[in-house]
């Protein structure tokens, strides 16, 4: 079971070797969508600073709804899907594998990356620490929920843009305590405890149900 | 160690494919699944599989309904269906590792190189699947026949894309699995020379 | 005597030839950018205007600033070369214009901020001029971005000649746009150029290192395309007969 | 020439009909773009104002881009590209029946759905007037200038975010124009005309040179 | 109205799939392109279409290059690869249409009607190509054949899929094609029974 867990892993981050442009794509989209923001409303410091916790949340959503498009897509259109289905290990845990596999690939770097966006919107060093606390713990949310809307929309047209609509709504509470987190942390007189407590639980909500419901939706998917 | 499928019903939309299908295959058996275009051969083998829900009936492995120990069942059985299921952008030999371990077996370097000589292979281990023609694709699809030691085989038109000398060998391997009392399931539109004795006939057009 | 062009629009003859260039333009590169670095750095003011020695950051930012635009144009120029004669020393030429501009359009970002950390105390303003710089760096990238996730070579080369082709046209309205957002107060389109007010001294280091950074990116992008000149022919008689040597 | 014009754009839409939940996915992510921005920002109506318009552009931006992924897409999958190459018509034509297709059925109700996302964001009825004018001027813009993207990537994984990645910078003009617009239209005593002549000699560029450039791009795609 | 290849050669990544191959193939010939799997059958018809680049040769129609009176020879041909170039979401009538009319002819429904009659479809005009088998999908795609004018015909494996009555029809097709004075080039795995003074026969294997 671990072996096929570990088996999963290994290869989807090999793929990721191979074609390395997919991860920096997944990247600079955050960054273009974030730089191309001041451009179309100000660049004055003071609105910059007031947008910047939702441009970044945002901008991160999208990046990730869209690179979630291709968990499964490339995996049932080759037919490695049906074989995983009919492997004897549990479905949940190779689900998980490659939800895992894919926040490595593409939630872990935009974590890393926060901070550029932080100086182009003029934030503070403990802002930005604050951004990328929240971020971490985040971006595997928006994985695993997002998961669930790939495998749903699986091979149907319009995939990548028909996720966006099923899991964006879903991603609002995450949305909401990132941004919030961020904002009260430039005001520096509040506690941001429950800020990390709420969103905790978020994520350990999502460990537990995300990759059974994903197995759930890709069974019918596939049938 | 048989399969038995008992009064199997399915249908696509409102239309029932066939109903009423028995059939038992026992080890050391192969099953040649005819029908003409749209008779419901695909849907028959991806129910076989599980991969698609049958309206009535039963599917027996071991004696016991495939719903109830689908595990074990599962270990017993490869499918190879229309698809090929290998990743484009990985060369055969990691493609046939990913599999043979998704499938609970690690194999070695060298018996996915052997397995790949044999289908006629040798000099593009290292070629991404995506550079290989149609006929070397399904070549490497069938490689995994060799690598995996599961009992019941499902192949739906495996001919299909494969030149003369590829034919052959895959007929004389399944032939090999068929005496080493393996059990084999398979559609084709082509010829299958193989013994009447060892070979169970179903024509779907039968039973709709 | 006329030179047969042609005969070095050959990968083969042209690997040599840029094999034996490759030491002048490095040597000129050391000793423009030394000398021009050791003017600035000690034949001229310490203090300009309110700022600190920091400013001397200058020369490496003006001169990779300036590279980043050039050399854009250039890559575009290779790729349309490229489209137009069909010649695969062309598009490596341009794909190795572009990493090397692209690498000096981030030397100018991160020279910039750490000068505008020193001197403003942000690292980072939407001022028209960076922004553009910005912009341009992300052009540079959607082109490497695009010859990257394209694994046949004939269809990368072309596919990102077109892209270079359309940005070249885009280009000039991009920049004409972020410099002037506002159309109305736009009548003419003159931009200052700080250069006139900058003290002689450090203009001439300023133009120095320029020239020098101008060799360097000619060795760096001749080195760049023996590279992949050995990539792409690997299977060809000359480059085993190369191999052979070593 | 203008029957195979009208052969295909008749059928993209006959396709559309088929799947109309096509056309609504496009609108709904400009919809829920344009809407989550409150959440992450605030709902204060002086910063709303002030935003709205590049969080309009952006939005009308990334929905163009993601929708335009599959202008090209299904046909190249199915065969069908093949025989568009291959027909003895100029390609161009052809590429501007996709193109013209692809604008109608998801620039234009873009326009249409404009003014809620004024409605939302507390803006006047001139201001949302000017919005919807600079939206049917620039949208054809974005599909022309995506469409040559969307030639380039055929076939490439992560086909999506590659696009973007490629094409929004390429936008910047557009987006900087159109949302100045709609901010100058906020002040009132600002003429438009630049904004619209200079966008308007941008669309004639894009007439003239994009279905050029795409047809060349498909050729090299499509071998 | 010839199709003359002279000295064609072609490469994929960096090496030659084939060189110094010519041929010529007039009205009322049918040329069977033969070749093990990867032997660059594939690769020699998409050439011949225009969609793939040659390195080296002449390709010619009606005695001039392709290249130059691209427009003319494209009206006389049909191509029809390995995928069937339909919409999965249009019903077979309204795919037949577009195609045609693409190919600047248009046709009536009675036309597609018959035509798909003809490949055993009748009651499926309705259904989108999507619920139809493998073999009734490549069937649609081969009523094309039906309903067009071209004069050269360039088949990428047409058989595979199509079970015993589906090739026998298709046989007919183009030995009537070829007795119309037509032309045609395809690939196939399977046994050809047409005559052998009709058919002009080339094997890819000896051009490596
Ligand atoms: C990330 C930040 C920055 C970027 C991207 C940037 C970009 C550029 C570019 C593109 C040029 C060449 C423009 C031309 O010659 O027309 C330039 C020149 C120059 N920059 Fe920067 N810059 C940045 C920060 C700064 C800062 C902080 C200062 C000084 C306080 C500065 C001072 C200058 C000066 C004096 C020139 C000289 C050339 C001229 O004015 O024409 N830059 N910069
Ligand atoms: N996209 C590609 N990139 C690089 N090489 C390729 C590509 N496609 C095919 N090849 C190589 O070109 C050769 C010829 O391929 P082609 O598809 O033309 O063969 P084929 O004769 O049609 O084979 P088959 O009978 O299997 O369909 C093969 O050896 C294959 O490895
Ligand atoms: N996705 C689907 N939805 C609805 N009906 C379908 C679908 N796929 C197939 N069918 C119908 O089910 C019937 C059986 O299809 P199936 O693919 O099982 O046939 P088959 O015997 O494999 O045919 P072939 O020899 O052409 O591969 C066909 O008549 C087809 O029209
Ligand atoms: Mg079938
Ligand atoms: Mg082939």
């Amino acid at each position: 079971m671990f072996d096929s867990f570990r088996a999963l892993v290994k290869r989807d981050l090999l793929l990721a070797m191979r074609r390395r442009s997919d991860v920096f794509t997944v990247l600079l989209f955050f960054i273009i969508v974030v730089s191309i923001f001041p451009l179309g409303i100000s660049f004055e410091k003071a609105i910059l600073q007031k947008i910047a916790p939702g441009v970044v949340w945002v901008a991160a959503l999208l990046a990730s709804t869209l690179a979630l498009e291709r968990i499964f897509a490339n995996d049932y259109a080759d037919g490695t899907l049906e074989q995983i289905l009919l492997t004897a290990q549990p479905l949940s845990i190779l689900v998980f594998a490659k939800i895992f596999a894919h926040w490595l690939l593409t939630g872990l770097p935009l974590v890393l990356i926060a901070p550029l966006a932080g100086l182009q919107y003029h934030l503070s060093a403990t802002t930005i620490g604050t951004m990328m606390v929240m971020l971490l713990i985040g971006t595997p949310i928006l994985s695993m929920i997002g998961a669930i809307g790939a495998a749903l929309t699986l091979g149907l047209r319009g995939g990548g843009i028909l996720i966006s609509l099923l899991v964006l709504p879903l991603y609002i509470p995450v949305l909401v305590y990132g941004s919030g987190a961020i904002e009260a942390s430039m005001q520096g007189d509040v506690s941001l405890q429950p800020y990390y407590l709420l969103l905790l639980a978020f994520l350990l909500l999502a460990l537990v149900f995300a990759p059974w419901a994903t197995a759930a939706s890709l069974r019918i998917s596939v049938e | 160690m048989s399969l038995v499928v008992n009064q199997l019903q399915c249908s696509r939309g409102d239309i029932a494919l066939f109903e009423g299908l028995s059939f038992k295959l026992i080890p050391g058996q192969l099953m040649w699944l005819e029908g003409r275009n749209g008779s419901g051969k695909t849907t028959l083998l991806r129910t076989l599989c599980g991969l698609f829900l049958y309206d009535k009936g039963r599917i027996e492995w071991q004696g016991e309904s495939t719903v109830s120990n689908m595990d074990t069942y599962r270990q017993n059985l490869l499918y190879l269906g229309h698809q090929n299921a290998l990743k484009h952008d990985l060369n055969p030999v990691e493609n046939l590792q990913t599999l043979s371990r998704l499938a609970g077996k690690s194999v070695s370097e060298e018996q996915t190189d052997e397995a790949l000589q044999l289908f006629g292979l040798a000099g593009y281990e290292e070629t991404p699947v995506r550079k290989l023609s149609q006929g070397q694709q399904r070549r490497v699809a069938l490689s995994r026949l060799l690598l995996s030691d599961a009992l019941l085989w499902i192949l739906d038109e495996p001919f299909v894309a494969l030149d003369v000398v590829a034919v052959e060998l895959l007929q004389s391997i399944l032939v090999k699995h068929v005496e080493q009392g393996g059990m084999v399931i398979l559609t084709t539109h082509q010829a299958l020379p193989i013994a009447e004795d060892k070979m169970l006939r179903l024509c779907l057009d039968r039973y709709v | 005597m006329a030179i047969n062009w042609f005969k070095y629009s050959s990968p083969s003859s042209f690997y040599p030839l840029a094999g034996k260039i490759i030491p002048v333009f490095m040597t000129l590169a050391i000793l423009l950018i030394m000398g021009g670095l050791y003017w600035g750095f000690f034949e001229t003011p310490d203090v300009l205007s309110d700022q600190k020695q920091y400013y001397k950051i200058i020369y490496v930012h003006v001169a990779s600033a300036w590279m980043a635009m050039w050399l854009y144009v250039v890559m575009v120029a290779w790729a349309v070369l490229g489209l137009i004669f069909n010649t695969r020393m062309s598009y490596m030429m341009a794909s190795a214009t572009a990493v090397t501009g692209a690498i000096m359009t981030a030397l100018s970002l991160w020279t910039g901020a750490f000068w505008g950390q020193t001197s403003w105390g942000t690292w980072w303003d939407w001022d028209p001029r960076m922004t553009t710089q910005l912009i341009l760096l992300f052009l540079y990238i959607g082109y490497i971005a695009l010859q990257s996730a394209i694994e046949e070579t004939r269809r990368s080369d072309r596919a990102s000649a077109v892209l270079a082709l359309v940005g070249l046209a885009i280009v000039p309205v991009i920049y004409y746009s972020i410099n002037c957002p506002d159309p109305n107060e736009c009548a003419s389109l003159h931009q200052e150029s700080s250069l006139k007010r900058v003290e002689p001294n450090i203009l001439i280091a300023m133009l120095v290192v320029t020239a020098g950074f101008w060799m360097y990116c000619f060795a760096v992008i001749l080195m760049r395309v023996r590279n992949i000149i050995l990539q792409r022919e690997s299977h060809t008689n000359w480059v085993e007969r190369l191999e052979a040597f070593r």
